[in-house]
């Protein structure tokens, strides 16, 4: 709502009310939106936190001019959803010296235990195992294609790196192809419609996010592939549950967006309270397939 | 080679795309003399002094410069090589000050960083201006001149680099009588000081005033060279345009019909102040007036162009609300404009494309253009005006000026207007093409259109008007009758020396 | 008076007629035909380095690809004709993205609805760009910018940032179906180059288009009602944005509002690549459908060649300088 | 004649010297200064909302975050009017980030070998640009639309599409440290816009770009060497991105491939607010630094009030479109 600026122009004050500064970086993403919505109902609970939620777009000085001006306002604490894992002990350390409690979350780095507390898994986990269901299904050989979301962002490179790590110990594995299709599905469609004309065989298509896992479904679909092919994708959004259903995605990776998303606001609020609270709270990934889909269904109800 | 020739082009050939601009054509300039180039529109004569200030590369042909062979890579070379040139086309930079424009590439300046010296700049700028007797504040932005003034800067722009050749690219098209002499006068000076000079023009005046030979090109080649005291008039049209013209003034007695256009009290703050007129059916009325006199100000608050602030317009006996050019031209009202490049081309486009645009409306049927009806009214017209041009598809940009003039003449013949606004019709039209023009201006008001003419050449306004109107610094100061009309009562009036009575 | 009009006449017949040589007309096609030239040097390159590459299959994949893009660079071409620029397209299709999907659910309404949602809603966005345009005087790099980022925040406001899935199977049609073999989105993208070549070129509409482009003060003294078009035109390429985004919503099954991102950056490049000036007065619709295709055959050729994503990046920066290099050799002056 | 002359000079002294009633220097002063007085608007408006929004802190905090894409903006308001466009500054940015980065490592290099080789790199995309666009007559939209892509994917290839870590604390201090309590980009924002206003408006290189943009034609038929300004203006640009480049860097503690994204549209927008023309010929560095502290207010002050993201995005669309809008009821003709 835009005309709670009123209210909202206080966030400053010291009226009893305690104000959390939530820097994610993307609202764009469909599950970090899903993780906001962790915070948001989270919040609703909570007598007298206000929380101000800011989108870096994906721009790591952005997100640190953000986190500036929480400074600024002299937030009682923040969380932070790094846009890069490199930048972001500069931010936590900015947040030390105004000593205002930063809690890190989903986003790992080597530092984050300067941090007051990280709420959330390792990302090259979720791609490790990813691919390690993929290779269980193709019986540790087979053509890898991989569809990389948008090149030089934490989870492209984090997820990539933990399906090659894995391929890397099947000697009858190999990437075949790879190529980005921006997390869009639109573009994970045409990415895949162009493989398909290329000719090479390919096993399994292993995404980066479940947005472009359905757009690759979608081209194999139309090309009456896609029994031949082994779809995988990250995230287990509902859409993606659906397509996990009808048993047309075989692998996605649960994160629980919601879970870390209240975790995260749940341990920020107690530190701003002053409260003792647990440096790392580990929200573990969970794989999801056809057999065990119904659950993760149930969770977004 | 006895004369004493500052410069010689000889066989100068240069190919278009589709145009043969110049065939072999030679000119020899004697030193310290106004050398003069004559031909029709499109004979190549840009083209060629062109050549010479290094825009264009010739395909053939070579250059002696003060008896050594000059091989012209850049504009940069000929300036320093002692050429400048004020081109055809007015060129300034709008939002620069006169003296910037002035001196645009030859700031004067410290070494360090090519730090300009702003002060010298105004200075530089002031006496020279001093020295040309112009009367324009160095500091005034560009865009805030009248066309004759940015003429005039263009003037002092070129004799300010101190040439020993100066190209003057018709330099009197866009200035009135005061401001022509004026510039003879500086001629004048120039030669004693030995300057030579090119002359491009088609006032057929000027050639005697001014001049003292003449070269005459046709359809890019070169035709002869001539003393210009030793040319009679008749003689020098027969070699532009291959046959004799005679009697270009030949103004038919036409019926004057009843009242077309009536403007009463017309009047735009700061500009123009309680003018009114009437022009009839049949009636060729001129304007006649100093630069920034108004005229075309008028015109276009008429036109709905500009907006003026009080006054009444009657057309056909009915008052008329115009409040913008559509209106106008719903009106039955044309207006050719007096800057064609700003006002009137659509440069990218062709030249079919380019007649068009006001009528396209009545070539539609159903939706769609009737596109061979458009081809051969086109074609008509483009005939009966002798426009110069591949054909009907070529891009109008590649036209010369005068012949892109005729198009534009052509787009209102097309909407055939009951009242026609004529803004210095022949600017840049050749002699030939000047009669054409005339004769047609004389037809439409034997057809019973109502005619106003704005034009600079007192000549023009002499032989097409009816009826004359002076204007003096925004105010009608008279109207003279034909038969009253003369020079000396035309400049009395314009120069604000003498003011008649109202009737 | 008789005999001097004759002589002038014969003097015309000469200067309007054919001086052409062979060498000109060589020119005249390479003027004209350039970039097509440079589109099948693309394709024969392809070809040479995949044997997949030239297949039916292929080729029709690459156009349909290319047909949302395609559409969107139509109407970017008109727009820019007019010395304007439209950046509001990615934007204008993601909005019209959800909006569209969430009334394309099975069972709700006609499949009419959704569309005609659709294509109004682009319409709204591009007379609304027009009008600011046009009556308000401003800049159109700022107005449309101001649009798509606008636009961009209502897209995700409206689905709260989440995709709009289970769309009908009607609705599916317009994206995924075809007729006789050829894709709906391929057939939809001729239609609209028919329709737009024909307005263009047949009709005033087109002239004045041109003439606005060409230069506008002259056209308001031509009597062309210079704001009006204008509204047409960004109109117009709104409308276009409204059916490049029911065809994206349609083939990827969901209304998305992070759709269409940057699309607007290939769609101008696809119509100055075709030969449209920035400067205005000067576009086609052909070049701009071999503009965009250039686009299509390069992005599909390095998928299939395998480039890696980063050097695909790089190649295509250089490949689109290059091909817009060669075709410029024609236009140089001696 | 005499008498004429002096007539003449009456007019044309009252035609352009002092007939300045109180009413036009009012006018005059908006004329100049309207996007001044939006912006002051703006911070009073801001001040007003949010109690925390006026104080050093904070001001200091809007002017360091924009000067970054400040300092692009007067670059790419050099290019702009020269009627240029930059859209590859974001991408030089992140390009010069990477491997600037790279050689800032401790105990590696002096600080000065990134600096220099981050501003040499930027300088020579810029040179790139500009030799293409000069010499091979290329729409500068094509070129610098290449080199974003080019020089993105280039920054990606140099990294593999990692941020790099791990610089040495001198090479942070551009980008984190303060003298005197000013922090460092402000400083150097400061003597850009010192040094850009110096050279756009005292020395023959501004001449010249306002003589190139302002008529083209005119500059070439004066002799001026236009090519070799161009890239000038170009370079100039290319170099300003680079040192943006390294400050970002720094700022941000990393080499950042996918950093800058979207900034040339900032630097752009920026431009255009503050009255430069993309019609060319008109432009300040003033105005531009004004239109750079309008966007920074903006977000800056969207983000204090806690407005939605997606409200904030369609408020910036709309809080842009307005203010140019009121900006350019100035310039009304009656
Ligand atoms: N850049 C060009 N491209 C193609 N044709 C051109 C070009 N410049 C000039 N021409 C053609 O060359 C011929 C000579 O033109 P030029 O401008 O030299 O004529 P001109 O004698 O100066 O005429 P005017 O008296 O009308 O100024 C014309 O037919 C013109 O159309
Ligand atoms: N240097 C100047 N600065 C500001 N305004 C000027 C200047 N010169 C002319 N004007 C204005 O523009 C108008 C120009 O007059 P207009 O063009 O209507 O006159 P004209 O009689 O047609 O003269 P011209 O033959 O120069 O076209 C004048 O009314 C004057 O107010
Ligand atoms: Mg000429
Ligand atoms: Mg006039």
């Amino acid at each position: 709502g835009c005309n709670k600026q009123q209210e909202t122009a206080q966030s400053g004050d010291k009226s009893g009310k305690i104000v959390i500064g939530a820097a994610l970086p993307d609202f764009d993403d469909k599950w970090l939106s899903y993780l906001q919505d962790g915070m948001k109902e989270y919040a609703k609970t909570q007598k007298d936190v206000e929380v101000i939620y800011v989108d870096a777009m994906n721009d790591a000085n952005k997100q640190l001019s953000q986190v500036e001006n929480f400074i600024q306002q002299k937030v009682d604490a923040i969380v932070i959803i790094p846009v890069d894992t490199v930048s972001a002990p500069q931010m936590v350390e900015k947040a030390n010296q105004a000593n205002i409690p930063i809690v890190v979350v989903n986003r790992i780095f080597d530092g984050v235990d300067k941090a007051t507390a990280y709420v959330g898994s390792e990302s090259i986990k979720s791609g490790i195992m990813q691919m390690e269901e993929v290779a269980k299904m193709l019986g540790g050989k087979g053509n890898i294609a991989i569809m990389n979301g948008q090149m030089g962002h934490e989870a492209q490179i984090k997820r990539t790196e933990g399906n090659k790590q894995v391929i890397k110990k099947y000697p009858g594995m190999k990437v075949v192809l790879e190529g980005t299709a921006e997390w869009d599905r639109a573009k994970g469609m045409s990415l895949m419609e162009n493989w398909l004309q290329s000719g090479k065989k390919i096993d399994a298509v292993v995404a980066n996010n479940d947005e472009m896992a359905i757009g690759a479904i979608m081209a194999l679909e139309a090309a009456g592939k896609l029994n031949d092919v082994i779809v995988a994708g990250i995230d287990a959004t509902p859409d993606a549950l659906e397509y996990v259903k009808q048993g047309k995605l075989k692998v996605t990776v649960f994160q629980n967006a919601k879970g870390q998303g209240q975790g995260g606001l749940e341990v920020a609020i107690k530190a701003a309270k002053g409260e003792k609270v647990e440096k790392f709270n580990w929200i573990p990934y969970e794989l999801v397939t056809k057999d065990n889909v119904d659950e993760y269904v149930k969770k977004w109800q | 080679m006895s004369e004493d020739y500052v410069l010689e082009m000889i066989y100068i050939t240069k190919e278009f795309p589709g145009v043969k601009a110049l065939d072999g054509v030679q000119l020899k300039v004697k030193r310290g003399t106004v050398h003069a180039l004559m031909g029709e529109n499109g004979a190549g004569k840009s083209t060629l002094m062109k050549i010479l200030i290094g825009i264009y590369t010739p395909d053939r042909g070579k250059i002696i410069l003060d008896g050594e062979e000059l091989k012209v890579s850049t504009i940069k070379h000929a300036l320093d090589r002692g050429i400048s040139m004020i081109h055809q086309e007015l060129s300034p930079v709008p939002n620069m000050t006169v003296a910037e424009n002035i001196f645009l590439g030859r700031e004067p300046s410290y070494p360090f960083a090519g730090w300009v010296k702003m002060k010298e700049l105004v200075k530089k700028t002031r006496q020279l201006f001093e020295r040309l007797e112009i009367d324009i504040d160095p500091n005034a932005k560009m865009a805030d001149l009248s066309i004759a003034n940015m003429q005039m800067v263009e003037i002092a722009k070129a004799i300010s680099y101190h040439s020993k050749l100066i190209i003057m690219d018709e330099p009197t098209s866009a200035i009135t009588e005061k401001e022509v002499h004026h510039l003879f006068r500086i001629i004048r000076s120039l030669k004693k000081e030995g300057v030579s000079i090119i002359y491009i023009t088609h006032k057929m005046d000027e050639l005697e005033q001014i001049t003292d030979e003449v070269t005459v090109l046709r359809d890019g080649k070169y035709i002869g060279t001539k003393p210009s005291h030793q040319m009679t008039r008749d003689e020098l049209i027969q070699m532009m345009v291959g046959r004799e013209l005679n009697q270009i003034f030949h103004k038919p007695k036409v019926p004057i019909g009843e009242v077309a256009l009536s403007v009463q009290g017309l009047t735009k703050k700061g500009k123009f102040h309680d003018v009114s007129f009437e022009v009839r059916k049949g009636e060729i009325v001129g304007f006649a007036g100093l630069m920034g006199s108004g005229r075309t100000e008028v015109l276009e608050s008429v036109f709905g162009v500009a907006k003026p602030d009080a006054g009444d317009i009657y057309v056909h006996g009915k008052k008329a609300t115009i409040r913008s050019a559509r209106d106008a031209i719903r009106y039955g009202m044309g207006l050719l404009t007096e800057d064609r490049k700003l006002t009137g081309l659509f440069l990218p486009l062709s030249v079919e494309d380019n007649m068009i645009t006001v009528t396209v409306n009545q070539y539609t049927k159903a939706g769609f253009l009737q596109q061979r009806k458009i081809r051969e009214d086109c074609q008509r017209l483009a005939e009966q005006l002798s426009i110069k041009t591949p054909s009907l598809q070529q891009l109008i940009k590649y036209l010369s000026g005068g012949n892109q003039q005729k198009a534009l003449i052509a787009r209102w013949l097309l909407h055939n207007p009951d009242i026609l606004f004529l803004d210095e019709p022949t600017r840049g039209i050749d002699v030939g093409a000047k009669a054409e023009i005339y004769n047609l201006i004389f037809e439409l008001a034997k057809n019973g259109k109502a005619i106003v003419v704005v034009s600079s050449e007192m000549p023009e306004i002499l032989g097409l008007s009816d009826r004359v109107i002076v204007m003096h610094e925004g105010r009608k100061m008279g109207e003279l009758t034909r038969e009253e009309a003369t020079q000396e009562r035309i400049m009395q009036l314009a120069t604000g020396q003498l003011i008649e009575t109202k009737r | 008076m008789e005999s001097q009009v004759s002589v002038t006449n014969k003097r015309e017949k000469a200067g309007v007629s054919s001086t052409a040589t062979s060498k000109d007309k060589l020119y005249r096609f390479f003027d004209r035909y350039g970039m097509l030239m440079i589109l099948i040097g693309l394709v024969i390159l392809m070809s040479i380095l995949s044997p997949t590459f030239f297949t039916t299959g292929n080729l029709l994949n690459i156009v349909r690809q290319m047909s949302v893009v395609g559409i969107v660079a139509i109407g970017v071409t008109i727009v820019i004709i007019t010395t304007g620029i439209d950046l509001s397209s990615g934007s204008v299709i993601a909005l019209v993205s959800v909006v569209a999907a969430s009334f394309a659910h099975p069972d709700t309404y006609p499949v009419i609805v959704p569309i005609l949602i659709g294509l109004g809603l682009g319409l709204l966005t591009g007379v609304i760009n027009g009008t600011i345009i046009s009556k308000a005087n401003i800049a159109p790099f700022i107005v449309t910018l101001g649009m798509m980022t606008a636009a961009r925040g209502a897209a995700l406001l409206f689905s709260d940032g989440r995709p709009i899935g289970n769309l009908s199977p009607s609705f599916l049609w317009i994206g995924q179906g075809d007729v006789l073999g050829i894709p709906v989105p391929i057939l939809i993208f001729a239609l609209v180059g028919v329709i737009s070549y024909i307005l263009l070129n047949k009709t005033k509409f087109g002239k004045y288009v041109y003439a606005i482009g060409g230069n506008e003060q002259a056209a308001v003294i031509a009597g062309v009602n210079v704001d009006k078009y204008k509204i047409f035109v960004y109109g117009y390429a709104g409308l276009l944005s409204g059916l490049a985004g029911v065809i994206l919503t349609s083939r990827i099954s969901s209304g998305q509002p992070t759709a269409g991102m940057m699309y607007e950056l290939d769609a101008i490049a696809a119509a100055v690549i075709g030969g449209t000036s920035l400067a205005g007065g000067i576009g086609t619709i052909g070049g701009t459908i071999v503009g965009a295709l250039i686009i299509g055959v390069m992005n599909n050729g390095l998928d299939l060649l395998n480039v890696s994503p980063y050097w695909q990046q790089i190649l295509k920066g250089v490949i689109i300088t290059v091909a817009v290099f060669i075709d410029s050799r024609k236009n140089r002056k001696s």
